[in-house]
This record gives C-alpha cells, structure tokens and sequence, in this order.
C-alpha cells in the first residue's frame, strides 16, 4: 500500500516543486528522477501485486488489480524514459529559442501533472475520480500542446480542449447514469461508484440505464481515445506540442482512455446480457482504423502522420475489445503495452529527427540514415514495428487480434487485413524517403539520446519472441476479468 | 538412434545465420573483417542446413521439437520432414553458394557512402527467416518467419538507397509483401478457426467444409503467389530483383520464391488435404499463364537482372503448372501420376534454384566490373570474362530446358505427368491439360529465344560500350560459385534418376504414394510411369553428344590438307569494316516476337524524324500492360477514396463537434 | 404521476427545471456577450435554487455543500471571470451573427423532444419524485452542445461547455441526490482549472488571429486548400 | 548389344545419306523448273570441298564460334540416331523420346542462333532472330504434335509409337490426321524450306539460315550444311515413318530389314518429290506471314489432340 502511496505522492510533489525550479538547468534532472522515483515504486507495486494479488486500499477509494497494474508499470516506465528523452529536447528548444523559463517551468510542472493524473485515473477504485483524473489530465496537457504560443500550436490547444471537454462532459453524464443504475441497488450510496462494488452487483443493473450510460461514456471517453469520427483534436494536439509530451499523450493518454471504456464495458457486458457494447466498439474501431489509415496517405507533418497511426492502433485496440472472446482482449491488452511502448519510441525518435532537419515537414526531412545513422535506424525500426512486422511484439498482438476476428467475424477479416495493407503503404511512402536518399545540405547531427528507443524497442522485441510469466499471468487475470475466460 | 538430429542441425543453422548477422556488427568499423566474418558463418550455416536438410530427405523421417518461447500458450513448434528437408537443402545450397560469391561483390561498397552493417545484419536475417519458415510447424511461428524474411529483405532491397527508382521498388515490394502477409494471415486463420490451436498438427486434423477449405485455399493461393511472383501479382518481382545486391537477388529470386512455393504445398497437401479438382486447374491455369506472360515480359527487357527477374515469373509458372497438374490427379485419385507431377515441381524448384543463382551471379560480376545494368551497352563479354561467360552459357542452356541440363529434365517430367491427361474421366480436364502443356512448350521455345538474345547481345559480338572494354573476370570466389553451380546444373541434368529417388520421400509423405516405378530400372533409365511409355537416359544423352562430338573432330582430321586457320576481318556480304553500331541489337533481336504477340504489352514505338543537321530518334516503351490495367487504377482509387476522407479533418472545430453531437444522437437513437 | 399529487416543493423544483431549460434557450438566442454571460448565471442561480430545495426535500444536507459550490462557481465565479475577460478584451458589447436561428430554435425543441424519448425507459426506474427531470437535465447538456456548435466567438462558446456541465450538475442533483462528494470536490475543481485556462487561452487566441472567432483557426486540416 | 550395334550402324547410313536426299530435292526441282540441276550427289562433291579448304575465321568471332558447327552437328546425329529408320527394335530409342529429340534439336538451334551473333555482323543478328521466332513457334507445335501421337499409343517413345501405329488395323483416326498435316507444316518450316525459308537465296532481307552461317568457311561451314541436310533427312525419316509407319522392320531379322530398307529409301524419294512439287509451286512467305502459317501448324496439331480427347478416348 505504501508503494501506491509513493507512486502517486512523487510526482504529486513533483508538480509543484518543478513549478519552481522548472528553469533551471538541473531541472531536467530532477525531473528524470522524480520520474525514476515514480519508477521504482511502481515496480515496488507491481511486486506487490505480484505476491499478493488485488490490492484494496482501505478507504476503498484505490484498487490495483492485474489489468490496471501492468498499466501503471507502463505508464511509469515511459513517463521515465521519455523524461530521458526530454532533457536534451528541450535543451536544444530553449536553444533554438523557442521556450523560455516560464514556460520551462510549466512544462515540467504539468508533465509531472500529467503524469500524476493518469496514474491517478489507472489506480483508483471509483469511477468518478477517474473521470475527474482523465479530465484533470486533458487540462495538465492542454498548455503543453500549446506551448510554443504559435498559431497553429494554439489552434490545437484550443480544439483539444473544447473538443475533449465536451467530450469527456458526456463521459460525466454516462458516470452519473451508472451512479443512478447503482443506487437503487448498493445500499450505501456513497459507495455507488466504487469500481469493486459495482462490478459486483453488475449483473442486477438496469440494462436500459446502462445501455444509455454506455453510449454517453464511449462517445465521451471515445474522444479522448481519438475514435472516429470524435478524433479531430488527437493529430492537431500531437502534431503541434514539444514532443515528449506527443510521445505520453500518444503513448499513455490514448490507452488510459481506453482503459476507462473497457472498465465500463466489464460493467455493462453483464447487465446487458447482449453484444451491444462490443459492437458499438467495434464499429468504432473499424471506422477509426480504415479512416486513419486513408488519412495515413495525406499527410506533410511528421509528427502528425504518427499521431494517425496512433488513431489507427487504438481503432484496432477498441475493435479487439469489442470482440470480446478471451484471444482478442488478450491481444488487445498486449497491444496496448507493445503500442504505447513503440509509439512513444518512435515520437522520441521523430522529435531528434526534426531536429536534425529543423522542421517537422515530412518533404524537408531527407536522408536521416545518411545524416544520423541512429536516428534513421530508430525511425525505421520503429515503424517497421508499429506496421506489425515481426519479430516485434505489434506482430503478437495483432495476429491474435486477426485470428480473433478470423473466429468470430470472419466477414470482417477481409476488410481489416486491406486496411492495414492501406495504413502500411500510407506510413512507409512518407517514411522512405525521409530515412533514406541523399539528405539536404546543411542537415546535422544533433545531441540525441537514443536509449529510450534502444530500451523501448528492445522490450517490443523481447515481447514479440517470449512473453514473461508474469504479464501473461496479469494479462489473463485481466483477460478473466473482462471476459469471464482466460487464454492460459 | 537420436530421432532429432537432423533438425538440431537445421535449428543450428538457423543460430548460425543469427550470428552472422549479429556478430558482425561489433566489427562495424573493420568492414573487410566484417564481410567476411558474415559470409564465413553465413556459409556455414547454409552447408549446415545443407547436409540437415539433405539427412532429413533422405531418412525420410519427421522430427518435431517444441521451443518454449513464443506466446505463453503457444509455444514454437518445429518440424523437419523430407518437404521442409528438400527445401532445406535448396536454401542452404544457394546460400553456402552465395555465401563464396559475396565476399568480392560487396568489396565494392566497402569504403563507400554505404555501411555494409545494413547488409551483414539483414543478409543474416533473411536466410535464418527462410530456414525458419521451413522449419515451423505452427502457424504463429511461421508467419513470425515469414514476414521476417519479408521484411529483411525489403532491407536488402533498399540497401542502395540513394537512387529513388530503388525505394520505390523496394516500397512496392514491401507493400506486396504485407498484402501477402494478410492474406496468409487470413488463410492461417480460417484454418486455426476450425480446429484447437495453430499448431500444424491440430490444422491437420481440422474438418472444414468443401467452401470454407475453398476459401482457406484462396487465400493461401493468392498469399503465396504473391511471394512466388506469379502473374498477376508479380510486378514487384521484376521491380525489386535488379536493384538488390546482386547475390541479394540470387538468393531472392532463386530461393526466397522457392519458400513461397514450399509454403504453398505445405499448405495445400499437408494441412488443407482434400484437394479438389478445381483448386488444381485455377492452379494449372495461373501457372500457364505466368510461365507464358513471364517469358515474353523477359523478352521485351533491356535490363539483364530485370530480364532475368522475369524469368523467375516464368520459371515459377513452371513449377505452377506441375503443381496444378499434381493436384488435378490427386484430386481424381491418380496418386502415382500426381507424384509424378508433384515431383516435377518440386525437381524444378531445385533447378530453377541452381540455374537462377548462376545467371544472377554472372549478371552481378558483369555489373561489378562494368557497371552496366543495360545489355543493349554491352557485348563481347565473352572475350573478357571468359569463366564468367562459360558459366553463363550453361545457365542459359538449363534455363532454356535443353538436354543435357537441369532444366530439361523437369520440364520432360512435367511434360509426362500432362500426357498422362487421358487417364481423366473429365472431358474438361482432359481438353486442359494438353492446353496447359502447349504452353508449356511454347514457354520452353520462347525462353531459348530469348537467351539466345541474352547471350548473344552480352557475350557475343562486339562491345557497345567502352566500359565494356575495361572488364575482367571476377575475383576467386565468384568465380567459383558460378563454377559450383554450373557443375550443379550439369550435375541434376545428368544423375536425374538419384535426384528423383531421393525427392520421392515427399509425395509419399504427402500423397501416401511415391514414384518408385521411376527409378525402378537403374540409375540410367528414368521412367516416370513405365519404361514403354517414355523412359530418358540422361547420363547416356550426355556422353552421346561427347563421343558424336569427339568422332566428328577425328573423323575430319584426315580431310584436311591444312589444318591452319586464317584470321581475317569479317566477310558481312562485303559490306565491311564492321563497328560495334552495326550490330544486331536487343531491341532489334526481339522486334519479330513483339510484333507476333504485340497485344500482350503496352508499347509505345515511335521514330523521330531528323531535324537539319540532327539525327533520326527511335523511341521505344514497353510497359506492362497488367502494371497499368491493376495495380495504377487501384492505387488511383485508393489516393481518390483518402482524398475525400480528408474531408473528415477539414479544420473546423464546429463542424468536429457536430461529429460528436450527431454520433451521440445516432447511437442515443440506435440504442432506444 | 400527475404533477398535482406532489408537495409544493416539489413542485417548485419541477418549476425550476422547466425555467432551467428555458435558461438554456435564452443562451442560445443570445447575440451579446454580457447578455449571455448574464443568462448564464441565472441558470447558474436556478440550479441553486433547485439544489438546495432537494437538500431539503431529501433530507440530504450534503447536498448543501454541492449547492453552495455550484454558487459560487456558476453564479459569481465563472461568470465574474468571463465578465472580467470581456471586458479586459474589449469585446463586452460584441454582436454575434448566429446563422439561421429560427432553424436552431427548431432544431433545440426537436432535442429536447428526443431527451424525453431517450429518458422514457429511465424514468420508471426512478423513485424519486423528480426523475422526469432527468430528460430535462439531458436537454440542457445537449442544447449546450448545440451552443458550441452553433457559436464562433470562443466566449460563447465557452458559455455552452459551462451550461452542459449545469445540465450535468442538475442531472446529478435530480436523478441521485448528487454524486458522492469526493467526486463533486473533484468536478468542482476541474471547472475551476478549466475556467482559468480559458481565460488564458482567450488572450492567446485573441494575440494570434487579432479575434476571438474560433472559425479562423482552421490551419490544421488534411485538405488542400 | 546387337540392338546397339545396329542403331549405330543405323545413325551411320542416314548421316552418309543425308546429302543425298538434299541432293534428291534439289535435282527433282530443278527438273521440275525445266533447269538441267546439279546431280543428286552433288551435296558430298560439295562438303567435301569445303572441307579441305582453310577456315577464315573473323577475328571477332570468340569460341562459341567454333564450337557450334560441332555442337550443332552432334547433336543432329543424336538426334537421328534416336529415330527408327528401318526397325523399331531401337535401344537408342529409349534413351529418349520425342521430347528429348525436339530438346536436341532445340540445343542445335541454340548454338546456331548464338553463331550467328557471335561475329557481330547485321545479318548474323537477324538471322538468329528470324531463326528464334520461327522455332518459338514450331518448336511447340511440334511437340503438340507429337503429343497428340504419344497420348494416342500413350508413350512418347518413337520406337513404341512406329510400332503401336504400324501393328494397328488402318482405322481413321481424326488425331492422327490433323497432327500428320501439322507436323508436315512444322517440319517444313524447321527445315528452312519454302514457304519460311528459301535455302537456295542469298538475299540478305529474305535469307535466315543463310544469314547465320554467312560467316562461316571451310570445314565449319561444311558441318552446319551437312547438319542441315541432315535435319531435313531426320524430319523426312519422321513424317514416313509416323505418318505412313508401315513398312518398318518390327524384329531384327535380316530379310525383313533389308525389305524395310528398301521401303524406307521408297517412301523417302516419294517425299522428296512432294518436298519439291510444293516447292515448285509455292513462293516464299514474307516474315511476318510465317506466324500464321506456324499458328495453323499449332492449331492443327493441338486440333488434333483435342479430338484424340473428345472424339477417341
């Protein structure tokens, strides 16, 4: 119980203490080992867990249970390496002029804020709090993706906000529908929300209530996971931040939304009885699949064509879930890990990369290999991870995913396989020749931290070949909870 | 008797090709050491998987191992039977082969623009994905295979990145490669759909219905054919096979589409089963197809490893027709004969191996030390590279299935499971099967012609060009490889009756029945069916055709009175001094084949009068008329459908959240 | 259940959910900024009025302390700030051209047509006396939607996200006494939070396109223009 | 081994005679035309001529130059040596079928095309490419034809066929008749005579064989002409003895051989009438013409396999 305590408390602390000492140059440092403090304990708690199963705290207002566990793990792994990330990124942005200390001092202060809302919407035990989390965390970030004050950056910042607040005000009306389906029948109101006690008396539920409450959490968390067509803000708020952040948000932020919807669907699968939930998930997830991977064709900004592909993958993800059956949510809890691991790997690369050429259009990045062999190597590793080629763990993921629609709806294998054959020629036409060719005069290596990528990937690799004992086991326990059946 | 030797071997093999790819890397600022560190353990390996494979064929047992890694439930399963074994030996044939020529090829990158890192690291990669695709037993670790050696060939392809022509065709081919990748997915998928678990032994034992197995069929069909190259999806083959490295596109062109094909059969006999007779003339008819299509794109090329590329399309059509021929007959139950055609397949796809490296080695030491891609700026060749052109010449002579070679002896097998169409009851079947072998024959004549031109406006007559001129034959070891495999291809042509013996493992494997009838009557005699019904004597033809030789070269010595002979310059009708311009060239040499089957391109002919003071220009494009008629329209579409979804993203944030409001509506409305 | 077989207050609050709803229309038709800053806080002052009286109708006296939040957040905070903004960007007496509003009016009465049709199967489940106000609740939060849809100056719309969270507030309020308080305390500051980086972004916004009309900040799009 | 013994002996007649059937056509047109012709062993007067004089070889011209005419000419003794003259008791004849007689051929026609390339002059070019197309296009049409023969006995052994075809009662059979008149029009055109090639020309636009051994002299060219005649001889033997198989010794008796000599040398003179009756009355084709008249050649012998298909089996 103390590790979740220290897992929330450091980068609590580290909110208001960097927004003090943010300008500084040391500030990079003490924020890395703030997010290193946030590491460790996680761990701590996941070993935790690991021995002794679910954690109740004893105001039942936090639960740590196999399926949110490994997802704080992830969520403290790559805010840390991405921490390491960002040190030298920024540097070289208040180098270029682009950043002063203000805002030196807001961005750390709400990169630890970010983070600790997400940890904080992941650990806690009431449906409420997670949404006051997730909303806490649209606004922790909303300055950041604004940040360097352009018109395009506040364009962005603008629209995420409204679009997500708006969004995430229908998620608060879906919470209250469950919180009215949930006293009528829990006796202490009080405890309406709580995630244990719901899923409980999930099955006494009032299905129309619930039904009602799911459509106004999906379109309202949806937007947050950036489904089509409620995806708008998600390539404007990646694209136009400093880019560590477009590497948490795209990494973490996504599938912490997700996370939200899965935990309500687990609510309302029993009520229902019926394949309601799954199929408004999965006509989600295919759409935001096929039109992200169309939209993967037009894109000029780096950054912005990685934050559709992002859109690509969380459509894949939300389409898994809907399936339902114990191999597709396998494969779509491992897709969340292996996703959020290469996609934050792959923003970090992106972000040294435009520094190399010193703008984030795609027809202006040319021959990284040539320029900065690590760069252009990390980039295209990464991609060939994210496009699913093995022996990367995206691979794993989805070929449980399509064997799980090959089984359930084998008329939508057909469509999904061609999508991703779409979303691949979108990714590599753009990618190929920003890594290879001759590059542009003037183009220079810079200062880059390539770590984070090397680990990042290597994880996805280790994933792709031999899943550790102990996450398959959380997996599945997850993959239990949602579904009523594991693959082991 | 230790049941697995021969796959530890094989999995030894595939570690090795590992460490050639990975140990290398720690020498990256030693280049040299670096080559030759990765080709030593890539040689090694491929001689490893030789002699694994090679036991596995010929103890003709099955051997299975279960690897604890993969996913937690799933673990890796492999398996080496005489199939796998067979094909085993190809892959590690060409790359023990490839792995002397490398070396000196790629010394000229070393000390360029280019780090060989790259080209180490995925050379490795690429032969261990191959080894690994035949050594998988369960459908996750063989797409994990599979699309591992896609994609680390996609690498080699793109090696020298600097020309755009070289990432697009290393696009396309990337791109063709996770089409065919899904559609083994979808494939694998419909077959795991029906039975527990993606082991091959519980796909094996899998009831599907005739439609869903149709449909698993085609999927594996089209999957597979789009790595085999065969038409119509094979316009990235002739894309990416030219710009690779040239013992890059040996190994592609001569093995990789081999593990298509082993895939292919893997799929079709081992684990659909019941094969319908349908399946085997879609089959036979696609293949005749690319056998035809293939070698008249290759004719209408310039560029020999394009050429050449195309010619793997055709050769793989080949393979296709024996394959389709084969299912028909299993189909109708002639097991004898459908081992037969099987085993003319499979007995293709050793030559097609051997004698598509050669010509690829031989193109890649005319490009090291010429640097022309173009034969209409070649010529005389043979003059400068001598052991390159002899090499050469047999590798057009196999190519062109002409006795005593390799390439002979499948063709006449295939050309005998065909004649044995008769014994159908199907009047359908029987009118197909004589169309199938016409063009079979008509392939065979045309890919003759067309190395005829290659050799004649390469090696023969004079150099177009003064690069040309500079030529010299390549260092030691590729030399050396050319010259294994030109023994190699003598070889199989001559001793056919020990190779068909020790392929008959697989049919009987597959089919229950092998084709002990033969190679029942000696190692002379090989009699498919029996030896009244056609019987060939290979080692005999050859030594015929030596003594015929030797008898004529004896028997005019005493007629001469002067056995001088004069040197002169060419007599041409009078019409001399000859120079290079004069010479037929490779345009010209094809111009009446164009002419005759001018409806299979798209061609674009047109001679620029001469202005005052100029010269006339003559202006000649061919294009790929299936290039333009499939792939541009559907790519057109596709670029057309995203440019109205861009619609969705148009920038005003009132009209997104009129998404939200109205999606929110819309499943409100759709839930009450 | 006829209206007539409550007690007075609950009659009242039906009262106040039904001027609630009219609140939300009045901020629809509103062209100026004060003037629809002033509605706001009305229906900020209505939503009070209707807490506090459920406190007492329920017996539930926490409900006193959402109450109290929602006054001083719906009615003096957020108003208070928006006033101040538009006064400190000189744009208080700033007409905005709705485009076609009888439509929009039209368009607000169909929703709250569907709100009733979508809460049918809600309302029998309720025992609270006032579970018909659920639909009303459901209307508000959409008509704000439509506010945001409908405006292009960045303060109205503003305006609209604040009065779905009202319909939000007044949902919960109605339907379940409120939620439990560790979540009101959590919502409450996020409006907060939310409100103060409006105000900071209404300033950016202004520094960058000169206006507050979020229709010109279109550069982000997947269209050539 | 006598089977041996007799087959070489076999091989050794028809490659002495060959010249003398050229010899035959040749003198029979010339009457037919009204000229007073050379005599029909006019050809061995030739050859040997040629091969007591010097080679003049061009000085561009590499190995391969030399070794065609060798090549080229063993493997038309190879080829000959494979098919029954006058008996069908043949070992050779299992040593390969029809096929690999046509893949014989087809090396021979290899070397030759890659001769004429090799010296780099125009006509050598286009006559090897003139040479290529037409044998694209007969060669499958040849071996369509010879199917149609193996599917109806089910061997593709020539000896197995001659017998099988000579010991059946003479029935009608519409296959046989379709791939006879095919495999005429292939063999005509495989032989370089008129309508595809005319072998008496020698301008430069028309010729194709000629083209390719333009450059050749001596003992050379006196092997590709002799290779020649013996490839018109070998598809003479074909025709006669397929086409008309009775006659042909079916035991290794003396008499019976020596009488299937005499029929043999019969059949083969009445041929080489009609060889030079239709070409006293036909002209020589353009080029481009000869792709028809080849598509006919292959839609009659695969005419003929579809009937053996529908009508026979």
């Amino acid at each position: 119980m103390n590790a979740l305590g220290a897992t929330l408390f450091s980068p609590l602390a580290g909110i208001f203490l960097l927004a003090f000492i943010g300008h500084r140059r040391w500030a990079k440092t003490v924020n890395l080992l703030i997010c290193t403090a946030t590491f460790v304990t996680a761990l701590l708690l996941a070993i935790e867990v690991f021995q002794q199963g679910p954690i109740l705290s004893v105001n039942k207002l936090f639960y740590i249970d196999g399926f949110n566990v490994y997802l704080i793990l992830l969520n403290a792994f790559v805010g840390m390496t991405t921490a390491i990330f960002s040190g030298p990124y920024m540097d070289h942005e208040i180098a270029i002029g682009r950043v002063d200390d203000r805002r030196m001092r807001l961005y750390y202060s709400m990169y630890q804020g970010f983070l600790f809302t997400m940890l904080m919407a992941l650990s806690t035990n009431n449906l409420g709090i997670l949404w006051v989390s997730i909303e806490g965390a649209t606004l922790a970030t909303v300055l950041l993706v604004s940040l360097y004050r352009t018109h395009e950056s506040i364009e962005a910042g603008w629209k995420y906000f409204i679009i997500c607040g708006v969004g995430i005000s229908q998620a608060l009306f879906g919470t209250i529908l469950v919180y009215f389906a949930a006293v009528r029948i829990i006796p202490i109101s009080e405890e309406g929300l709580l995630w244990t006690v719901l899923q409980q008396h999930a099955g006494q539920m009032d299905a129309g209530v619930l039904s009602l409450a799911f459509v106004f959490l999906l379109v309202g968390y949806g937007t947050k996971v950036g489904l089509v067509p409620l995806h708008n803000w998600l390539p404007d708020a990646h694209s136009e931040g400093p880019t560590p952040m477009s590497a948490i948000l795209s990494g973490l932020l996504l599938n912490i939304a997700l996370y939200a919807v899965v935990r309500f669907k687990m609510l309302v699968d029993p009520a229902l009885g019926s394949h309601l939930a799954g199929n408004m998930m999965m006509g989600f997830g295919m759409l935001s699949f096929s039109v992200a991977g169309l939209l993967l064709h037009r894109q000029y900004d780096v950054k912005r064509m990685f934050s559709y592909s992002s859109i690509e993958h969380m459509g894949l993800m939300t389409f898994a879930f809907g399936i339902g059956g114990p191999l597709a949510t396998f494969g779509a809890l491992l897709h969340m890990i292996v996703h959020s691991l290469t996609k934050s790997a792959i923003f970090i690369t992106v972000g040294h990369a435009t520094h190399v050429a010193g703008t984030q259009k795609m027809s202006n990045i040319r021959g990284l290999i040539r320029t900065q062999p690590f760069v252009g190597w990390g980039l295209l590793i990464g991609t060939c991870a994210i496009a699913g080629f093995p022996p990367f763990g995206v691979f794993t993921s989805e070929f449980l995913l399509f064997t799980a629609t090959i089984k359930s709806y084998p008329w939508l294998a057909p469509p999904l396989v061609l999508g991703l054959a779409v979303a691949f020629a979108g990714l590599f036409r753009n990618l190929q020749p920003m890594v290879f060719g001759e590059p542009p005069v003037g183009q220079e290596a810079v200062v880059a931290n390539m770590w984070p990528v090397f680990v990042h990937l290597t994880l996805v690799l280790w994933l792709g070949i031999a899943i550790p004992t102990v996450l398959a086991q959380w997996l599945n326990q997850a993959t239990i909870m949602l579904v009523g059946k594991g693959v082991l | 008797m230790d049941f697995t030797m021969a796959l530890i071997i094989a999995e030894s093999a595939v570690l090795l090709t590992l460490l050639s790819s990975v140990v290398p890397l720690f020498f990256l600022r030693r280049p040299y050491l670096q080559g030759r560190l990765s080709f030593l353990l890539l040689g090694i390996s491929g001689l490893t998987a030789c002699s694994g494979g090679g036991m596995a064929l010929m103890l003709r047992t099955s051997e299975q191992m279960v690897l604890p890694i993969g996913l937690p439930w799933l673990h890796v399963f492999l398996r080496l039977d005489p199939l796998s074994g067979f094909f085993l030996f190809i892959v590690g044939l060409i790359t023990f082969i490839a792995a002397c020529y490398g070396p000196a090829y790629i010394r000229e990158y070393i000390g360029g623009k280019l780090s060989i890192g790259p080209l180490t690291l995925f050379t490795g990669l690429f032969v261990g994905g191959m080894f690994l695709v035949l050594l998988a037993a369960d459908a996750f670790s063989f797409m994990l295979a599979w699309e591992l050696m896609s994609v680390a060939s996609y690498f080699l392809v793109v090696f020298q990145h600097e020309k755009p022509e070289n990432r697009h065709a290393a696009f396309i081919y990337l791109l063709m490669a996770v089409v065919g990748g899904a559609f083994l997915f979808l494939a694998y998928g419909v077959l795991a759909g029906f039975s527990d678990g993606f082991s091959f032994v519980a796909m094996k034992a899998a009831h599907l219905s005739p439609t869903w197995a149709t449909i698993a069929f085609t999927f594996a069909f089209i999957g597979f054919g789009l790595k085999a190259g065969i038409v119509p999806l094979h316009v990235w083959l002739p894309l990416a096979h030219p710009v690779a490295p040239s013992h890059i596109s040996a190994m592609m062109s001569g093995v990789m589409l081999k593990v298509a094909v082993y895939g292919f059969i893997r799929f079709v006999y081992d684990l659909l089963g019941n094969v319908t007779w349908q399946w085997g003339v879609v089959v036979l008819l696609v293949g005749s197809a690319s056998a035809v299509l293939g070698v008249l794109y290759a004719l209408m090329q310039h560029d020999l490893k394009r050429l050449l590329a195309y010619h793997s399309v055709e050769n793989i059509g080949i393979i296709y027709i024996g394959l389709g021929l084969s299912m028909i007959f299993y189909a109708t139950h002639h097991l004898e004969i459908a081992a037969l055609a099987l085993i003319a397949a499979l007995y293709h796809c050793l030559n097609h191996a051997l004698f598509k490296s050669l010509l690829f080695f031989g193109a890649g030491a005319i490009l090291q030390q010429s640097r022309q891609h173009d034969m209409e700026k070649m010529g005389g060749l043979i003059k400068k590279m001598p052991v390159t052109a002899y090499c050469f010449l047999v590798g057009c002579i196999s190519i062109s299935a002409l006795p005593p070679f390799n390439g002979f002896v499948s063709e006449w097998l295939t050309f005998q499971a065909a004649l044995q169409g008769p014994l159908l009851k199907s009047g359908i079947l029987g009118a197909m099967i004589p169309v199938a072998a016409a063009m079979l024959a008509l392939t065979g004549a045309l890919a003759a012609a067309c190395f005829v031109k290659v050799y004649g406006i390469v090696f023969l007559g004079q150099a177009r060009s003064p690069e040309i001129l500079e030529a010299q034959d390549p260092s030691f070891g590729m030399q050396l490889s050319q010259i294994l495999l030109a023994v190699c291809c003598l070889g199989f042509g001559i001793f056919p009756t020990w190779t068909v013996r020790a392929i008959n493992g697989i049919p009987e494997g597959l089919l229950g029945t092998g084709l002990s009838s033969a190679t029942d009557n000696g190692w002379l005699w090989l009699t498919p069916v029996n030896p009244q019904t056609a019987s060939y004597g290979a080692p005999a033809v050859f030594f015929g055709i030596l003594v015929c030789w030797l008898l004529v070269y004896v028997f005019l010595h005493p007629l001469r009175s002067d056995n001088r002979i004069r040197i002169a310059p060419a007599w041409d009708c009078g019409f001399g001094p000859l120079n290079s311009r004069m010479q037929y060239t490779a345009s010209a040499f094809a111009m009446p084949i164009r002419r005759i089957f001018s409806f299979v391109w798209l061609i674009f002919e047109k001679v620029e009068p001469a202005g005052p003071g100029g010269r006339a220009h003559y202006i000649l494009r061919i294009d790929d008329r299936l290039w333009l008629m499939l792939y541009v329209p559907i790519g057109k579409l596709m670029l057309k459908i995203a440019e109205r979804t861009s619609y969705i993203q148009g920038g005003n944030l009132r009209v997104y959240l009129c998404y939200s409001f109205f999606t929110l509506l819309f499943l409100l409305w759709v839930i009450v | 259940m006829l209206i007539a077989s409550l007690s007075l207050p609950e009659q009242v609050v039906l009262t106040l959910a039904a001027l609630i709803l009219l609140s939300s229309f009045l901020l629809l038709a509103q062209v100026r900024l004060d003037s629809l800053i002033n509605t706001f806080a009305l229906q900020g002052l209505l939503i009070f009025f209707a807490t506090v009286l459920m406190a007492f109708i329920a017996g539930k006296y926490h409900l006193l302390i959402s109450a109290a939040l929602t006054l001083f957040l719906k009615v003096f905070f957020i108003p208070g700030q928006l006033r101040l903004l538009i006064i400190r960007l000189n744009i208080r007496r700033e007409v905005e051209v709705i485009g076609n509003p009888s439509l929009i009016m039209l368009f607000a009465a169909a929703l709250v047509l569907f709100s009733y049709y979508v809460a049918l199967p809600i309302r029998e489940l309720s025992l609270l006396s006032t579970r018909n106000t659920i639909a009303i609740s459901l209307a508000v939060v959409l008509i704000g939607m439509l506010i945001v849809i409908s405006r292009r100056k960045a303060v109205a719309q503003v305006v609209g996200f604040m009065s779905m969270e009202n319909g939000l507030f007044f949902a919960a309020v109605v339907s379940t006494y409120g939620m439990p308080m560790v979540v009101e305390l959590g919502i409450a500051f996020d409006v907060l939070v939310a409100v103060i980086l409006f105000g900071v972004f209404f300033f950016h916004i202004r520094a960058e396109i000169g206006s507050l009309d979020t229709d010109r900040l279109n550069h982000l799009t997947e269209v050539e223009k | 081994m006598t089977g041996f013994l007799w087959a070489i002996a076999q091989t050794f007649c028809v490659v002495l005679a060959a010249p003398l059937m050229a010899g035959w056509v040749k003198w029979l047109k010339c009457r037919l035309q009204n000229r007073k012709g050379p005599p029909p062993w006019q050809p061995y007067r030739d050859l040997l001529r040629l091969s007591r004089k010097h080679v003049v070889l061009a000085d561009t011209a590499s190995p391969i130059f030399r070794m065609a005419p060798y090549i080229v000419f063993s493997v038309t003794i190879l080829a000959v040596s494979t098919v029954p003259v006058i008996t069908v008791q043949l070992p050779v004849a299992a040593l390969a079928d029809v096929i690999a007689l046509v893949g014989f051929l087809a090396l021979g026609r290899f070397f030759l095309s890659l001769a004429g390339m090799d010296v780099g002059t125009a006509f050598g070019g286009m006559g090897s490419s003139r040479e290529v197309t037409i044998a694209s296009l007969a060669e499958p049409a040849l071996l369509m034809a010879f199917f149609t023969l193996a599917m109806n006995v089910s061997s593709t052994n020539l000896s197995t066929v001659i017998c099988q075809l000579a010991q059946r009662d003479i029935t009608l059979y519409p296959s046989l008749i379709f791939s006879s008149m095919g495999l005429i029009l292939v063999a005509i055109a495989e032989t370089g005579r008129i309508p595809i090639d005319n072998p008496a020309t020698h301008l430069e636009l028309t010729m194709i064989h000629e083209a390719i051994i333009l450059e050749y002299s001596g003992r050379h060219l006196a092997l590709m002409e002799w290779a020649a005649m013996l490839k018109l001889t070998l598809f003479s033997l074909l025709i006669v003895n397929v086409i008309v198989p009775w006659g042909v010794a079916l035991t290794l008796v003396p008499g019976d051989l020596a009488l299937a000599a005499l029929i043999v040398t019969g059949k083969l003179l009445v041929w080489g009438m009609i060889l030079a009756v239709s070409e006293t009355i036909q002209a020589k084709m353009r080029l481009f013409r000869a792709p028809q008249y080849l598509g006919l050649a292959f839609i009659l012998s695969l005419l003929g396999m579809m009937s053996h298909i529908i009508l026979e089996v």
